[in-house]
């Protein structure tokens, strides 16, 4: 179809009768099923972004009560509340689940939330591969808690360094849960990405070309091709670490003995551990990007630079992986390669904190939390990002590597660079989830408390690393002088765990009884703020033509809504990758429970495969027919032909299409 | 609210600073309180580092808490600015071409004061013979041994390493069982020791004096427990040392001295320990040849008194849990020689 | 916005897109080649391993070691075999291609003909990838160089497996259900599924069995 | 706004080949460049001639170069001016080049300097 065609075609316009004719259709076709049955089987990008979310929440609340623990272990010189065989479960699991169960997936769920709806879609590409990722992920998650509260969690470190974790030292199966776990999770990571790439590239709304997508978008999709290059290294390693492990099965990859290298589990670990930091980050920087443009009532200076900021970021990430292995017996010149990149990678992180600033500066403030937590993270992340740069340098690394200077650092990152972000952004798309406001007293609260407590606990961690004292250890003794610092940081420890409660109790009063909130509280730009909150399934009851950058905010009464689409079964507009303009209808599907089926064979396959390589054909065949039933649901649901109106075209050829009937 | 939480970071950096100076009083385990060549190097750097970042650090903030007080406020139904000035657009973003090519600039700089000092760290291979030292790392202690061309002379030790300052040392790093890393932050930075692959690493002390160090790697239950002491002393003190350390173990004296040999050697310790100049001759623990004139037992993790002694000979998992050596049971009389004997291996 | 923000705004009327696109326009296809640059990563990675392998190995071919027999020299992986294997995955490209257009072309007889072929090539494969275990004359265990190459091999027999099942799947639904224009859509991509594995097998085939003789 | 804004015709676009690759030839130069850099550093090291990682740092460097001057005469044929964003494949031809222009100067500083420890002598020594 000419796009001259398509200009002709926005000379209808719309009637009352038609609009809430076609409202009742869109209402029951982008319905659930009901019941636990539709509960489970939801395709709704929304419902699994926001369970997603929560999930990650629920993860990040596990935890943080084990980062509890440990610095209760620490808070005096030669404690005995854990044991070190303990302590090492501990550190161990709140590593792994903060960087694969609460900062990966929430990134992601907040993208599979708001993707769609920035870009005025209603779905995503594959709906129903969206909740087989959800599964996945709780399973991976919950198998590692599982082994914690059996008390056979990994102990090995969220790293998991060959020989300790090999099947030499690693007893028992508690490496296993981890490598499972990472596997699971990591490919609910890659669906997730592969969905929210596709989305973007093909349903945007009509009019939004490459050089109008909100910046939150952007973030997400360069995080979603970072996670493909960057995931399958760890899902690799990984299953080969588990072959190793499994007696029936020893393989060699990481056995010195027969050839194998343990340095290699190192490289592949960092080739995906270091992009992992930037896919966290990434998606927190597309965040701070949305609230500062919002609050700073202007929009966005250098809008292209920061999309290359991301970018380059992204690739960057890439080549700094060597960074973590400054202190192994590779050659100097080998590695100062990577202090070079490891340093310039903070150019493009610098483009981004000076277009943020300008565009404070030059905004007028609405000073409201979201925006207040940037105005944290810019305290937290700047110094992170700064120690950064230390750690690039080889020979200072060989100093600060491994000591609890790093354990500062990555916490100003992490924390600072994308839990800020993130408590801002819950702060700013509340409304969307549940149509009220987070209680704002309440939360410069929290904002304030947590700064604070922040800096207590990580900012003496510092101080602690350049005297010495290393990561890891259960416990140290009283003559080494770190037992006032340690002390502190415990101290603020409470303060946080504080102001997270807090913000809890916030979240519970506010989502029943907090402040209504009208569609757009914030007067802000992206598509989502257009809906109602909270949002209709059908999410758009038309989708919009998008005039420019800040799509509400350049919206005029008069611009042109997409009509002419199926509305008794699920379809969107598609459109073209560069300019955005529509070239096909995309008929997704509906609920299924079959995500559900295969996930559970999954994960069935996985926890089996700790045990014997079986599980491996068996699961296969399983997932076979799981999928036989998936596609044979699969095609676009006919439901009882909706009679159009006079102005809406019949569309099907009934040549060209065969219809089929729902099957399962 | 910026303007509380500015302050509160200026207290909070004012303060961590004071804790900083003072926590560096006692360095003996202190990157920044060098007392070799390499590290000097490096904590020379670290000052470099620190004050740049530190500098950017205060700049950022500063422009952050500017905008704060300058900024009109809005609220969130005034209406956007989407056809901001153009004349303060444009100088903003000359300000912010110009940051960027500083940050350029600056990120070379730091980046040839780093190769320079990794050059400056390097020279010292190529000095003077070097004292050689192999330094094995096992879960959770290390193993010393000097080098000599003649086998029977060689010094075997644990967790405590002698030098002689203004001389070289060359250790030969080495690792049987997992990764560990050998840290001895006052001389030099760490470096990993990774099965199968043998490394060294240079360092001279300069001023005499009792330093520590401690695994950097985490590699299992007591990794926190894998401490050692580097004695630097002047060459006479050192060769005298040495000399002493080359010596058998001395004979027992008193009935009970002689009743603790008796034990030992009879015990399941022989399988893991020597002691030379008697049969026990294991090569799995520590060699105790010297034992009773060490400051420290169970790697630098418990002071070397009768009664620490005593609990580590009869529980040793209750102070290291996860380590190889078993519980033992003796016999107050029993365990009473036992500590005589061990205390006597001077 | 409401109901009443609607009226009378003018439209863009998408009713006479057609539902069905093929290649670069269609999701599905950008779908299947993202999924094929995470399946290529993991053999980059595998690859690289190898590499890895190779020169952590200071004899190569390291000798085969299976307890309690002699120590077995250079035990080359043979040729012949899997030579033959190349050829018919080249082979196979026909029938693929002409299902490819088949379908582009809505040629129902020619979409039939073209699944059952490609299904029987596809069995064939992997009957020959069990027999091109055994010429390797190595086993996974045996040491790191086995591993990594019994995985190789391994990874791009579950592809054939995946690939197997997708077309079992496209053919019950032909002969039962007849052919859509989504099905269409589906047999494109499968097709451009089964380029993907000839293409990286040849890469593969060359490091797996002229790795050992040249590297 | 203008009209034209609304306006969902497009006039006919820029060649996207040359656009992407504009865009990305740079990085990719670069990430070929550090994984060949890397690998021959360990070769230098071993074998001591360094002549390979110099060739390597300016055969990237030109390629990345390249892409700089593709995104470059981009940018010339789409108007030269910063982007905005206005509708239409003109404004988001002017778009992607102007990002190339951007990777293009970040990843040759990037390549340049990933030359230096070589350049400068940084030593071996494990």
């Amino acid at each position: 179809m000419k796009n001259t065609d398509l200009s002709k075609k926005q000379s209808n316009t719309l009637t009352e009768a038609r609009i809430n004719e076609e409202l009742r259709a869109l209402e029951s076709t982008w319905s659930d099923k009901p019941g636990i049955i539709g509960w489970l089987s939801t395709t709704d990008h929304k419902r699994v972004g926001f369970r997603m979310v929560f999930t990650a929440f629920c993860f990040f609340t596990f935890g943080g009560i084990l980062a509890g623990l440990m610095r209760l272990q620490l808070s005096l010189p030669g404690n005995n509340f854990l044991g070190p065989d303990m302590y090492n479960q501990i550190f161990t699991t709140h590593g792994s689940t903060m960087m694969f169960l609460f900062a990966v997936p929430v990134m992601e769920g907040m993208g599979i939330y708001f993707v769609p709806l920035m870009i005025g879609t209603r779905t995503l590409a594959f709906p129903r591969l969206n909740i087989l990722g959800y599964y996945t992920y709780l399973f991976g998650g919950l198998l590692l808690f599982f082994g914690l509260l059996l008390n056979i969690g990994p102990d090995a470190g969220w790293f998991a360094y060959v020989p300790l974790s090999g099947p030499e030292y690693g007893i028992g199966k508690r490496v296993d849960l981890w490598s499972q776990m990472v596997s699971l999770t990591e490919i609910s990571a890659l669906i997730a990405s592969t969905n929210i790439i596709v989305t973007v590239m093909k349903l945007r709304a009509p009019g939004m070309s490459l050089n109008r997508i909100p910046l939150f978008v952007w973030s997400e999709v360069i995080t979603a091709v970072m996670v493909i290059f960057a995931m399958p290294a760890v899902m690799i390693a990984s299953s080969l670490l588990s072959m190793d492990r499994l007696t029936n099965v020893s393989t060699h990859f990481f056995n010195q003995a027969e050839g194998g290298d343990p340095i290699m589990w190192q490289h592949l670990f960092w080739f995906f551990g270091h992009p992992e930091v930037y896919i966290i980050f990434i998606p927190a920087t597309g965040m701070v990007s949305m609230i500062i443009t919002t609050f700073s009532r202007r929009k966005t200076f250098g809008y292209t630079a920061l999309v290359l900021t991301m970018v380059a970021t992204a690739f960057i990430g890439f080549g700094v992986w060597v960074h973590h292995m400054f202190v192994t017996p590779l050659p100097q010149l080998g590695q100062s390669i990577f202090t070079a990149s490891s340093m310039l990678i903070v150019v493009p992180n610098g483009v981004q904190i000076f277009c943020w600033l300008a565009t404070l500066w030059l905004g007028r403030w609405n000073l409201k939390t979201p925006l207040i937590f940037i105005l944290g993270f810019f305290g937290v992340f700047v110094m992170g990002g700064l120690t950064g740069v230390m750690l690039a340098s080889l020979p200072l690394d060989t100093q600060l590597h491994d000591t609890y200077f790093v354990v500062a650092h990555f916490h100003y990152v992490l924390i600072g660079g994308a839990v800020f972000p993130l408590f801002g952004a819950v702060y700013y798309w509340f409304p969307k989830f549940c149509g009220r406001l987070l209680n704002e007293a309440a939360g410069i609260a929290h904002c304030i408390l947590f700064f604070i407590g922040f800096e207590l606990v990580f900012f003496p961690m510092h101080i602690l690393g350049l005297i010495g004292m290393p990561r890891r250890v259960y416990t140290y003794l009283p003559e080494t002088g770190w037992g006032d610092l340690n002390m502190l940081a415990s101290i603020g420890a409470a303060v946080m765990v504080v102001a997270t409660l807090i913000f809890f109790i916030n979240a519970v009063y506010s989502w029943f009884w907090g402040k209504v909130a009208a569609a757009n509280p914030w007067g802000a730009d992206t598509l989502e703020w257009s809906l109602p909150s909270p949002i209709p399934q059908y999410a758009f009851q038309y989708q919009p033509v998008v005039q420019g950058r800040h799509a509400l905010w350049e919206q005029t009464a008069d611009s042109p809504v997409v009509t002419g689409l199926h509305i008794n079964n699920r379809e969107v507009v598609s459109t073209s990758i560069h300019d955005a303009v529509p070239d096909h209808r995309y008929g997704v599907q509906g609920p299924s429970i079959m995500p559900f089926v295969v996930s559970v064979i999954t994960g069935a396959m996985f926890i089996g495969f700790m045990f014997t390589p079986w599980s491996l054909p068996l699961g296969m065949i399983a997932l076979f027919f799981g999928f036989l039933g998936w596609f044979w649901s699969n095609s676009v649901e006919h439901r009882p032909p909706y009679a159009p109106l006079e102005d809406n075209p019949v569309y099907d050829d009934p040549a060209d299409y065969k219809p089929v009937e729902a099957a399962v | 609210m910026t303007r509380v939480s500015s302050q509160l970071k200026a207290a909070s950096l004012l303060a961590s600073a004071c804790v900083f100076f003072f926590s560096c009083g006692h360095g003996n385990q202190s990157a920044v309180e060098p007392t070799g060549l390499q590290a000097e190097h490096l904590s020379f750097l670290w000052w470099i580092f620190l004050a740049i970042t530190a500098a950017v650090y205060v700049v950022v903030m500063v422009i952050l808490v500017a905008a704060f007080f300058r900024t009109q406020r809005a609220a969130a139904g005034d209406e956007a600015d989407l056809s901001p000035d153009p004349s303060r657009e444009k100088r903003a973003s000359s300000v912010v071409k110009a940051a960027v090519a500083v940050t350029v600039l600056t990120m070379f700089a730091l980046m040839l004061v780093s190769f320079r000092t990794g050059r400056a760290l390097d020279t010292l291979s190529q000095a003077q013979t070097p004292l050689e030292i192999k330094v094995t790392g096992q879960q959770w202690w290390w193993q010393i041994e000097y080098k000599d061309p003649t086998p029977s002379n060689m010094v075997t030790t644990a967790n405590e390493i002698h030098i002689p300052i203004g001389r070289p040392i060359k250790l030969e790093l080495v690792s049987h069982d997992v990764i560990h890393s050998f840290w001895a932050p006052n001389f030099h930075g760490k470096k990993d020791l990774i099965p199968n692959y043998p490394t060294t690493l240079f360092f001279r002390a300069d001023e005499p004096g009792v330093y520590w160090g401690q695994c950097a790697e985490f590699c299992g239950f007591e990794h926190a427990k894998m401490r050692f002491m580097v004695v630097a002393e002047p060459q006479e003190d050192f060769e005298r040392w040495y000399a002493a350390s080359q010596q058998p173990a001395p004979e027992p004296v008193t009935d009970s001295q002689k009743f603790g040999r008796d034990i030992f050697l009879k015990s399941v310790c022989t399988q893991c320990h020597t002691i030379q100049g008697t049969p026990a001759n294991g090569r799995v623990g520590p060699n105790l040849t010297h034992v009773g004139g060490k400051p420290y037992i169970a790697s630098g993790s418990l002071p070397n008194d009768r009664e620490n002694l005593a609990k580590w000979i009869t529980d040793p998992q209750a102070i290291k849990p996860g380590i190889r050596m078993p519980m033992n049971t003796y016999s107050p009389e029993e365990l009473n020689a036992l500590v005589d004997y061990i205390q006597s291996l001077k | 916005m409401t109901n009443e923000d609607f009226i009378g705004r003018k439209t863009l009327d998408v009713s006479e897109l057609p539902s069905t696109m093929f290649d670069d326009q269609a999701n599905l296809w950008w779908g299947n080649n993202w999924g094929l640059a995470i399946e290529t990563t993991v053999f980059g990675i595998l690859v690289a391993l190898y590499f890895s392998v190779r020169m952590s190995i200071s004899q190569w071919l390291p000798p085969r070691t299976t307890p309690g027999l002699p120590v077995l020299q250079n035990p080359l992986p043979d040729l012949t075999f899997p030579t033959i294997v190349l050829v018919i995955f080249l082979i196979s490209l026909g029938p693929a291609i002409y299902l490819d257009l088949s379908a582009r072309r809505k040629d129902i007889f020619g979409i039939k003909v073209g699944l059952v072929l490609t299904l029987a090539f596809n069995i064939v494969l992997l009957v020959c990838r069990y027999y091109e275990f055994d010429t390797l004359h190595f086993k996974w265990n045996d040491n790191a160089y086995g591993s990594v190459t019994w995985t190789i091999l391994g990874m791009h027999m579950i592809h054939l497996f995946v690939m197997a099942a997708e077309d079992f799947y496209i053919i019950l639904w032909a002969f039962i259900k007849g052919v859509d224009d989504k099905h269409r859509l589906d047999i494109t991509v499968a097709a451009v599924y089964w380029y993907w594995i000839v293409a990286t097998w040849v890469l593969l085939y060359l490091l797996v069995f002229w790795g050992p003789k040249i590297l | 706004m203008s009209d034209e804004r609304r306006d969902l015709e497009l006039e006919k676009p820029e060649s996207e080949l040359l656009l992407w690759a504009g865009f990305l030839l740079p990085p990719l130069a670069w990430s070929i460049s550090l994984e060949t850099l890397y690998l021959f550093s360990d070769y230098g090291c071993t074998y001591e001639s360094f002549l390979p990682n110099h060739i390597v740092s300016v055969a990237f460097l030109v390629l990345s170069l390249i892409g700089l001057a593709v995104a470059w005469s981009n940018w010339q044929k789409s108007g030269a001016t910063w982007p905005d964003d206005s509708s239409g494949s003109i404004p988001r031809s002017r778009f992607m080049s102007a990002l190339g222009l951007l990777t293009g100067a970040l990843f040759s500083i990037l390549i340049f300097a990933q030359w230096l420890p070589t350049l400068l002598g940084v030593p071996c020594g494990k």
